[in-house]
C-alpha cells in the first residue's frame, strides 16, 4: 500500500494541485507543503519497513510478446533511499520556489510532483517496462519545467536535454522489447535467463542500448552534453532534483537493472569503471575552470556521480553499501548547494561568479550553510560523503592501485574547485549590492540546515544508511518468489487447459552449480550470485514443489539444493 | 435491364469524386465545405446501396448510420460556416491559402 | 576519579562549538554581536573542563593505557570500524599539552580578538580545533585519526582565512587546505594498503602494533615489506603535507595571514606538530621500514636546513617565525626518522611551549603597533613592552637551545640521537648542529630587530604602543615558563629520565628493535651538551655582529623577501606551480577548450544531419493545405493500387 | 425497367448538379447546384427502398443546411473569389489523383458480386423508428447514440453562435468609433 501510495499520490497530488486557484500562491503553497511533508514521512516509513512488495497486477499485454506487463512494485534498500532522495528534495523545492517564483507557484508545484512521481515509479518498480516507462515519464515534467520557469535560454536547455535523454534511451527500448519477445515476463529474474538463450553478440548489443541509456541520465563523460546547460538553465529547486534524485536514476538503473540481468565480462566492467573515473577527473578539471556557479555545481554533480559508477563497476564486496551512502550524501549536499545558489542567484542577480563574493557580511546564515555544504561535499569526515567516498576508494582499490589513486587526484581537485568556489561566492568584497530578490527565508534556511545535519548524522552513524541495505533479504525474495509463483501459477493454470507435461522442473545441483560458475565467470560477487540463485532456487524450488506434491513425490531435495547452494557461496 | 446495385455505386463514386476534387483544388472556403457536403451525401448513397443488398433484418444498419451522418454533417456545417464567418470577418478572404498560419 | 569515561575529553570543546556557533549565527543578524564576555568565558571555559578531565586521567593512568569503544561507525562488507578512544602514554603527553596550550590560547585569544565582529565565530572555530585535535591524538584507530587530521586541516583553513573580506586571507587558506589534502589522500592510500595487508581490523593502532610484533617474531617481514615500505612511505607523505615537510611546506608561511592566535595554536604549537605524532604511533611499523625511515631522516634533515636559511631573509615577524617551526619540525622528523620517537615527542612538547610563547609575543607586539609586522619598522620595544620583551627573549633561549631551557634539552637529545644511529650518523649530526647556529642567527635577527635599537616606525604610531592587556599577558608568562622549565622533564644529562619513562609503553618496543639494528659507540652526552651550547652561543655572536649595529634596510612596500632571497624562499611554491598547478591547468584547458569543443562539435554535426533529413523531409509538409489533403487522397490511391495489385481485395 | 429508367434520370441530375458545383464560379450559383443534386439524391433513396431517409435528406440537408449557406454567402457578400483563379497548380495534381482514385475502387468495385435483396420496403419510417427507440430489442445502443447526436447539435448550434457574433463591446466601440 505504502508503495501505491508513494509512486501514485504524487500524481493525484499534482491534480489536486490544479484545483487551487492559480492567482493564490499562499493557499497552494500551503497545501503542496503538505503533500511534500506527507511524502517524505512516507519514503520514512518506506526505509522504515524494509522490503516490502506489492501484488503483481496484470497491466496489459504488448502485441508480440509472450508475457504480460505487470504493475509491480517492490522495495529494497537502495530504491527506498532514492525514493526519499526525490521527495525529501521535493519538498525543498516547494519551499525554496514559494520564495523564487511566485507567480506560477502551482503550475510549478504540479510540475514537481509529476516529477516526483515518476521517480518514485522509476526507483520502485519491478517490472522492466514500468521501470522504462517511468524512466522516460521522468523526462517530460522535468522537460516542461525548464522551459517554463528556466533562465534566459530555458528553451535551448530543455530541448537538448529532452533530446539526449529519450533519443540515449530509444535503443534501450527496442531491445527491451526484444527481450520482451523472448522471456516469459518482464520481471527481472526472467530477463536475466532470457538473455542467457541468446548468442554472445545480441547479448552484447543489448547490454549496450541499456547502458547507454543509464550513461546518458548519470550522466558519464561522452554523454554529458546536455548536463552542463541544462542545470544551469534551469531552475535552481529543480536543478537540486535533476542533480539530486533524477541522476541518480541512471546509477541506480547499473546496481538494479543492469548488473543483475547481464553477465558482465570483465572488459565491460573495467571500461565502464574507467568511464566513470574519467567522468570524476574531466568533471573536476571543467568544475575548476567554471565561471558560472551552477555550472561548477553541474561539473562537480558530474564529477561525484563519476565516482559513483567507477564504485559500482568495482563490483567488490563492499560496492553496494558504499555507492549506497555515496549517492545519498551526494543527493543531499549537491541538492543543497543548488537550492543555496539559486539563492544566491536570487539575491545576486547573476550566477556569474566573478560578480559574486563578501555574502558571507552580508548574509550570515546563507553564507554559514553554503560553507558547510561546501565542506561536507569536499567528503571531510564526519559527513556522509566521506563514508561514501572512502568506502569507494576502498571498492576500487580492489580493482588496482591505479583507479584508486586517480580517484584520489579527483578529490584533491575537488577540493580546489570547492573552495574557490566558496571563495568566490561568499569571500571576498561584495561587488554588487544583493538586494535583488528576497533572502533567504526561514524555512528555506531550516529545511537546508536539516539536510546538513543529516549529511553530519549519516556521517557519524552510517548504519542508518547502510543496514537498510539488504537488498535481496529472505523477505524479499519471499515475496518475489510469491509472485513469480502467482505469475507463473496462472499461466500453469493455462497451460494445464492445453497441455499439464510443461511444468517446470526443479534445477537440479549441477544445474546450479554450472549457473553459479557463469556467474562467477561474470564477474558477480558472492553476494549477488548468491542472492540471485537463491531466487532462483526460491522460484524454481516453489514450482517443484507444486508439482511434486501433485505426482506424490518426495520434496526434499529442494531444501538440499539450498543447502549446497550456502556451502559453495561460503567456501567462496 | 433492371437496376443493379452496381449502379448506384458507382454513381456515389461519380459524386463522390466530384466532392473530394470539389473540396480540394476549389480555393473558396464555401466550395471546400460544399465539397464535403457532397463528398458526405456521396457516402451515404453507398451505404444506403449497400443496405439493400443485404436482407432485411441485417440492413437496418445501412439505413441508420445515414441517418447520424446526415445529423454530424449538419453540426459540421454549422460550426464550418461559422468559423468561414469568423476568418472572413479576420482578413477578409474566403481563399483557403490565405490561411496557412498553421506552418511553423 | 579515574573512572571518567574518555569521550568527556572531546565532548567539552565540541559543546562549545555548537554553542559559540549558535551564538555566532544568531547574533551575527545584529548590528553589535554577541557579548564578549560571555562568548569569552564559554570559550575557555570548556577547553579548561577537557584540560582538567585530562589532568585527572593523566594522573591516575594505568601503565598500559585506558581503552574505550565508543560505538560502532563504518559497518560494511570488507570494512569495519569504530569509533573508539586510547588514552596510553603517548595520548596523554599530546593531550595534555594540546588541552594546556589550547585553554591559555583561548584565554589569549579574548584580548587579542577584542572588537572583531566574529567573536563568537572565532572560538567556535577555535573549540571545532580543539574538537578535532583532542579526536585526532585520543583516537584508538586510524580511520578516527583521519578524522582529527581532517577535521584540523579544515578548521585551519577556516581560520588562515577568518579574516574572509580579504581575498589574499582566503587564497592562503585554500592553498593550505588544497596541499594538505594533497597529503591526506597519501593518508587515504596508506590506511587502504594497510587493510589490504591485515584486513579492516588492523586500522586499530594496538591491532597493528600486535601484527608487526607477530610477522617479526614469525620472521616474515620480508614478505610484507614491500607492501609495508609503501604504505610508510604514504603515511609519510600524509604527514608531510600535515607537518609542513619538503616537498609539501609551502603552505605554513601563507597561513600566518591568520590571527595570531591561531598561528600560535594551530600552526606552531599542534596541528603542524600531529605529522610527528602519527609517525610516533606508527613506530612500530616505521620501525621494521629502513629505507622510509632513511627518506624521513634525510626529508627532515632538508627540510630543517632550508627552512632556517629562508628564515634569514623574512622581513615580516610571523614568517619567520613560520620558517622556524617548520625548521624545528625537521628537526622532529629528523628524530623520527632514527627512530627516536621519544626525543622527537618531547621535542614536539617543548617546542609547543616555546613557540606558542613567541608566537603569542609576536601577537603582542603586532597588536601593540595596530598591526605592523614588518620588523623593520620595529626596534626598541623592550623599552615599552617590558613582558613581551621578556617572555620573548625567554622563548628565544629555549628554541636555541641555550642551557638551562627547554629547547636545549630536547634539541640536545635530538642531535645525540642522530649521531649514534648508524654510519651516517655524524654526518646528519653535523647538518643538524649547523641548521642550530643558523636558528641562532635569525632567532637573534628577530629579537634584535624587534626589542633592541632604536624604534623605526612613524612617529605618531609610536605613541599608542602599549602594553598587551593582562588576559593575554598571563598566558604568555605561564607559557614562557613552560619554555623555561618543561625541559625538566627529560634532562637526560642530569639523569631525569620521567619523559621518556612515560612514553616507553608506545613507542619502547620499537625503538629497541631499532636500536638492535645498528651499534653505535657510547660518547659521553656531555660533549653533546657542550657542543649544542657553543653552537648557540656561535649563533648569537654572529646575530649579534651582524645586526646588532642597527643596519637595518629601509622598509620599502612589501616585507616578502626579494631577488635571490626570493628565489630561495619561494623555490618550493616554483616547484608546485610547474609541477602541480599549471600541468593540472593545462589539463583542464584541454578538457574545456579542445575536448568539450570537440564533444560539442560532434554533438552539433549530429543535429545538423537531423536538422538536415527533417528539412529534406519538410518539403513534402508544403504551406497549402490543400496540396497535403491532395498528396494523401494520391496516398490512399497508391494504397488500394497496392491492394489490388497484390489481390488482397478480389 | 421502370426503375432503372428513373435512376438514370436522377443520376443524371445529381451528376450534372455536382459537375456544376465543381465547376461554378460564384458560390451561390454552387449552393444552388448542391441543393439540386441533393434533392435528386434524395429521390434515389426512396427509389431503392428507403423514403424515410430521403425525407430526412430533403428536410435537413437540402432545406436546413443549404438555407445556412446560402444565408452565409449572401451575408458574407465579398465572398465572391473572382480575383483567384478557379484552377491553378494543385488542381492539375489533383484532379488526375482523384480520378485515378475513382478509377481503382470503381475498378475494384466493378468486380465484386452484388445483387439486391428483393424482400419488402426497409427504409421505412415505421422500421427506422422501431429500430432506433426500441430500447429493449437491441438495448441503448441508437437511443443512447440520438440522444448523443441531439447533445452534439446543440453544441454545434452554440459553438457556431459563440464563433460568429462579434464581441458586444466590440460592437460597442465600433458604434462609439461610428459616432465620433
Amino acid at each position: 500500500m505504502l508503495l501505491h501510495i508513494l509512486v501514485l499520490a504524487p500524481f493525484i497530488a499534482a491534480i489536486l494541485m490544479v484545483a487551487t486557484s492559480k492567482e493564490d500562491p499562499k493557499s497552494s503553497s500551503r497545501l503542496a507543503f503538505i503533500f511534500g511533508l506527507a511524502f517524505v514521512a512516507l519514503s520514512v516509513m518506506l526505509i522504515a519497513a524494509g522490503n516490502k512488495a506489492t501484488d503483481p497486477i496484470e497491466w496489459f499485454r504488448i502485441p508480440g510478446t509472450k508475457g504480460p506487463v505487470y504493475y509491480y512494485l517492490y522495495s529494497h534498500g537502495l530504491g527506498a533511499w532514492m525514493v526519499f532522495l526525490s521527495t525529501a528534495l521535493s519538498l525543498v523545492a516547494l519551499v525554496s520556489a514559494r520564495v523564487t517564483s511566485c507567480k506560477n507557484y502551482r503550475n510549478f508545484a504540479i510540475g514537481i510532483f509529476a516529477l516526483m512521481g515518476a521517480m518514485n515509479g522509476t526507483f520502485l518498480a519491478a517490472d522492466a517496462v514500468l521501470f522504462f516507462f517511468f524512466f522516460e515519464a521522468m523526462v517530460i515534467p522535468a522537460a516542461i519545467l525548464i522551459a517554463g520557469f528556466g533562465g534566459e535560454k530555458r528553451r535551448e536547455a530543455a530541448m537538448t536535454f529532452a533530446i539526449y535523454t529519450l533519443v540515449g534511451s530509444a535503443p534501450m527500448m527496442i531491445s527491451l522489447l526484444y527481450l520482451l519477445t523472448i522471456a516469459d515476463n518482464s520481471l527481472l529474474l526472467s530477463l536475466a535467463m532470457a538473455l542467457q538463450q541468446l548468442p554472445a553478440g545480441t547479448q552484447a548489443a543489448i547490454l549496450a542500448s541499456f547502458l547507454l541509456a543509464f550513461v546518458v541520465k548519470t550522466p558519464i563523460f561522452p554523454f554529458h552534453g546536455w548536463q552542463a546547460i541544462t542545470y544551469s538553465e534551469a531552475p535552481a529547486p529543480l536543478s537540486a532534483i535533476l542533480t539530486g534524485a533524477m541522476s541518480k536514476a541512471g546509477v541506480f538503473g547499473f546496481i538494479a537493472w543492469i548488473l543483475p540481468i547481464f553477465p558482465l565480462n570483465m572488459g565491460i566492467v573495467s571500461t565502464m569503471m574507467w568511464l566513470g573515473l574519467a567522468t570524476a577527473v574531466y568533471g573536476a578539471l571543467m568544475a575548476l575552470r567554471a565561471t558560472d556557479g551552477k555550472k561548477l555545481l553541474a561539473f562537480s554533480s558530474m564529477s561525484h556521480l563519476g565516482i559513483a559508477v567507477a564504485g559500482v563497476f568495482s563490483l567488490s564486496e563492499a560496492m553496494l553499501p558504499a555507492v549506497l551512502v555515496l549517492l545519498v550524501a551526494h543527493g543531499l549536499c549537491a541538492g543543497a548547494q543548488f537550492f543555496l545558489m539559486g539563492i544566491a542567484e536570487r539575491m545576486a542577480g547573476t550566477r556569474e561568479l566573478d560578480k559574486l563574493g563578501g555574502l558571507a557580511g552580508n548574509s550570515p546564515v546563507f553564507s554559514t550553510l553554503f560553507g558547510a555544504l561546501g565542506v561536507m561535499s569536499l567528503a571531510v569526515p564526519g559527513t556522509a560523503g566521506f563514508v561514501g567516498e572512502f568506502t569507494v576508494l576502498l571498492s576500487l582499490w580492489d580493482m588496482g592501485p591505479l583507479a584508486a589513486l586517480v580517484m584520489g587526484f579527483t578529490m584533491i581537485l575537488s577540493a580546489a574547485y570547492m573552495l574557490r568556489f566558496i571563495q568566490k561566492v561568499i569571500f571576498g568584497k561584495a561587488s554588487g549590492s544583493y538586494d535583488n530578490g528576497p533572502r533567504t527565508s526561514g524555512l528555506e534556511g531550516a529545511s537546508i540546515g536539516v539536510m546538513a545535519v543529516l549529511l553530519l548524522v549519516f556521517g557519524f552513524h552510517p548504519a542508518f544508511v547502510t543496514d537498510s541495505l539488504h537488498l535481496f533479504d529472505e523477505e524479499a525474495v519471499e515475496q518475489m518468489t510469491d509472485a513469480g509463483k502467482d505469475a507463473s501459477a496462472e499461466e500453469a493454470a493455462e497451460a494445464d487447459e492445453g497441455d499439464s507435461e510443461e511444468l517446470p522442473q526443479a534445477m537440479t545441483p549441477e544445474e546450479i552449480a554450472q549457473l553459479d560458475s557463469s556467474l562467477k565467470a561474470n564477474g558477480f560477487s558472492d553476494e549477488e550470485r548468491k542472492s540471485l540463485i537463491t531466487q532462483v532456487v526460491g522460484a524454481e524450488a516453489a514450482l517443484a514443489l507444486e508439482s511434486r506434491v501433485q505426482a506424490g513425490l518426495d520434496s526434499a531435495a529442494a531444501p538440499t539444493n539450498e543447502e549446497a547452494l550456502n556451502k559453495e557461496a561460503s567456501n567462496d | 435491364m433492371e437496376l443493379q446495385p452496381i449502379y448506384i455505386q458507382i454513381l456515389a463514386l461519380a459524386i463522390f469524386a466530384l466532392g473530394l476534387m470539389t473540396a480540394i483544388s476549389r480555393r473558396n472556403l464555401f466550395f471546400v465545405l460544399m465539397g464535403v457536403e457532397l463528398a458526405l451525401n456521396a457516402v451515404n448513397l453507398s451505404f444506403i446501396g449497400f443496405s439493400k443488398t443485404l436482407p432485411a433484418d441485417m440492413s437496418v444498419t445501412g439505413q441508420i448510420v445515414p441517418l447520424f451522418s446526415i445529423a454530424v454533417a449538419a453540426a459540421e456545417a454549422c460550426v464550418g460556416f461559422a468559423m468561414v464567418i469568423l476568418l472572413f470577418r479576420k482578413k477578409e478572404s474566403v481563399d483557403s491559402d490565405n490561411y496557412s498560419n498553421m506552418k511553423g | 576519579m579515574t573512572n571518567l569515561p574518555l569521550w568527556l575529553i572531546p565532548l567539552f570543546p565540541l559543546v562549545a562549538t555548537i554553542l559559540l556557533g549558535t551564538i555566532a549565527v544568531v547574533s551575527s543578524g545584529g548590528k553589535k554581536g554577541a557579548a564578549e564576555g560571555i562568548v569569552g568565558a564559554l570559550a575557555v571555559l570548556f577547553p579548561a573542563m577537557s584540560f582538567a578531565v585530562v589532568a585527572i586521567l593523566a594522573y591516575g593512568m594505568p601503565e598500559a593505557g585506558i581503552r574505550e569503544t565508543l560505538c560502532n561507525w563504518i559497518d560494511i562488507p570488507l570494512f569495519k570500524a569504530d569509533i573508539g578512544f586510547m588514552f596510553d602514554g603517548l595520548s596523554r603527553i599530546m593531550l595534555l599539552f594540546v588541552t594546556g596550550i589550547g585553554t591559555l590560547i583561548t584565554m589569549y585569544s579574548i584580548g587579542y580578538m577584542h572588537g572583531d565582529r566574529g567573536f563568537a565565530r572565532f572560538f567556535a572555530y577555535i573549540n571545532l580545533f580543539l574538537f578535532s585535535m583532542i579526536v585526532l591524538v585520543l583516537s584508538d584507530n586510524l580511520l578516527l585519526t583521519f578524522l582529527g587530521w581532517e577535521g584540523v586541516g579544515l578548521c585551519s583553513y577556516l581560520l588562515i582565512g577568518f579574516w574572509n573580506k580579504d581575498v589574499n586571507n582566503c587564497k592562503a587558506a585554500n592553498k593550505a587546505f588544497i596541499v594538505n589534502r594533497v597529503g591526506d589522500i597519501g593518508f587515504l592510500l596508506g590506511m587502504l594498503c594497510l587493510v589490504t595487508v591485515g584486513g579492516s581490523g588492523i586500522l586499530n593502532y594496538d591491532a597493528l602494533t600486535s601484527f608487526i610484533q607477530m610477522i617479526m617474531t614469525a620472521g616474515h617481514v620480508e614478505i610484507v615489506l614491500p607492501v609495508l615500505s609503501l604504505t610508510g612511505l604514504l603515511f609519510f607523505i600524509g604527514c608531510t603535507g600535515k607537518s609542513a615537510q619538503i616537498p609539501l611546506l609551502t603552505w605554513l608561511p601563507d597561513a600566518m595571514a591568520g590571527p595570531t592566535p591561531v598561528s600560535a595554536l594551530i600552526h606552531a604549537a599542534t596541528m603542524v606538530t600531529s605529522g610527528v605524532y602519527l609517525l610516533a604511533r606508527l613506530g612500530s611499523m616505521f620501525a621494521i621500514l629502513p629505507v622510509v625511515l632513511d627518506i624521513i631522516t634525510v626529508i627532515g634533515m632538508l627540510t630543517a636546513f632550508w627552512a632556517a636559511m629562508a628564515g634569514l631573509f623574512q622581513n615580516d615577524i610571523k614568517k619567520v617565525l613560520a620558517y622556524s617551526t617548520i625548521s624545528q619540525l625537521g628537526y622532529m622528523f629528523m628524530a623520527a626518522g632514527v627512530c627516536a620517537f621519544d626525543a622527537s615527542i618531547f621535542h614536539v612538547f617543548t617546542h609547543a611551549f616555546f613557540k606558542a610563547a613567541l608566537f603569542l609575543g609576536a601577537g603582542a607586539v603586532i597588536h601593540a603597533l595596530a598591526g605592523e609586522q614588518d620588523m623593520r619598522k620595529m626596534g626598541g620595544l623592550v623599552k615599552k613592552t617590558p613582558v613581551t620583551a621578556c617572555v620573548m627573549i625567554f622563548a628565544f633561549f629555549a628554541i636555541i637551545g641555550f642551557p638551562g631551557f627547554a629547547g636545549f634539552w630536547s634539541k640536545d637529545l635530538i642531535l645525540e640521537r642522530l649521531f649514534m644511529s648508524g654510519p651516517m650518523g655524524p654526518a646528519f649530526y653535523v647538518i643538524g648542529l649547523f641548521t642550530a647556529v643558523i636558528t641562532a642567527v635569525y632567532m637573534g635577527r628577530l629579537i634584535i630587530l624587534t626589542f633592541f635599537g632604536e624604534y623605526r616606525g612613524s612617529k605618531e604610531s609610536e605613541e599608542h604602543i602599549h602594553e598587551a592587556p593582562a588576559c593575554m599577558l598571563l598566558p604568555m608568562v605561564i607559557l614562557a615558563f613552560g619554555a623555561i622549565f618543561a625541559g625538566y622533564l627529560w634532562a637526560d644529562s642530569i639523569g631525569i629520565t620521567f619523559f621518556r619513562d612515560s612514553l616507553a609503553p608506545v613507542v619502547g618496543s620499537a625503538q629497541a628493535y631499532a636500536a638492535t639494528m645498528h651499534s653505535a659507540a657510547h660518547v659521553n652526552p656531555m660533549i653533546f651538551a657542550g657542543l649544542g651550547t657553543l653552537a648557540a652561543l656561535l649563533g648569537m655572536f654572529i646575530a649579534y655582529k651582524v645586526y646588532g649595529n642597527a643596519r637595518v634596510p629601509a622598509a620599502k612596500g612589501s616585507s616578502a623577501p626579494e631577488g635571490r632571497k626570493a628565489t630561495w624562499t619561494f623555490f618550493f611554491d616554483y616547484v608546485h606551480k610547474y609541477c602541480g598547478i599549471i600541468p593540472v591547468q593545462v589539463l583542464a584547458w584541454i578538457c574545456d577548450v579542445v575536448v568539450d569543443k570537440i564533444l560539442q562539435a560532434t554533438q552539433w554535426t549530429l543535429g545538423a544531419i537531423a536538422t538536415i533529413l527533417g528539412d529534406g523531409a519538410t518539403v513534402i509538409q508544403v504551406r497549402k493545405v490543400r496540396l497535403q489533403v491532395a498528396f494523401s487522397v494520391a496516398g490512399v490511391a497508391a494504397l488500394v493500387l497496392v491492394v489490388l495489385l497484390t489481390g488482397g481485395l478480389i | 425497367m421502370l426503375a432503372l429508367i428513373y435512376f438514370i434520370i436522377l443520376a443524371v441530375i445529381a451528376l450534372g448538379a455536382a459537375v456544376c458545383v465543381f465547376l461554378s464560379r460564384h458560390p451561390l450559383y454552387g449552393a444552388l447546384s448542391l441543393v439540386t443534386s441533393m434533392v435528386a439524391l434524395a429521390g434515389i433513396y426512396g427509389l431503392i427502398g428507403s423514403p424515410f431517409l430521403g425525407v430526412v435528406q430533403i428536410m435537413v440537408y437540402a432545406g436546413a443546411i443549404m438555407m445556412l449557406v446560402t444565408f452565409v454567402i449572401m451575408v458574407l457578400n465579398g465572398a465572391r473569389d473572382s480575383k483567384t483563379p478557379m484552377f491553378d497548380k494543385v488542381s492539375f495534381f489533383v484532379i488526375p489523383a482523384v480520378l485515378v482514385l475513382a478509377g481503382l475502387v470503381g475498378f475494384a468495385l466493378v468486380g465484386a458480386p452484388l445483387a439486391f435483396d428483393e424482400t419488402a420496403l426497409r427504409g421505412s419510417v415505421a422500421l427506422t423508428s422501431r429500430t432506433l427507440f426500441d430500447v429493449a430489442q437491441t438495448g441503448p445502443g441508437y437511443f443512447m447514440l440520438f440522444e448523443v447526436l441531439g447533445l452534439l447539435l446543440l453544441s454545434a448550434m452554440v459553438a457556431a453562435v459563440l464563433l460568429a457574433k462579434k464581441r458586444l463591446g466590440s460592437v460597442q466601440s465600433e458604434n462609439t468609433e461610428e459616432g465620433h
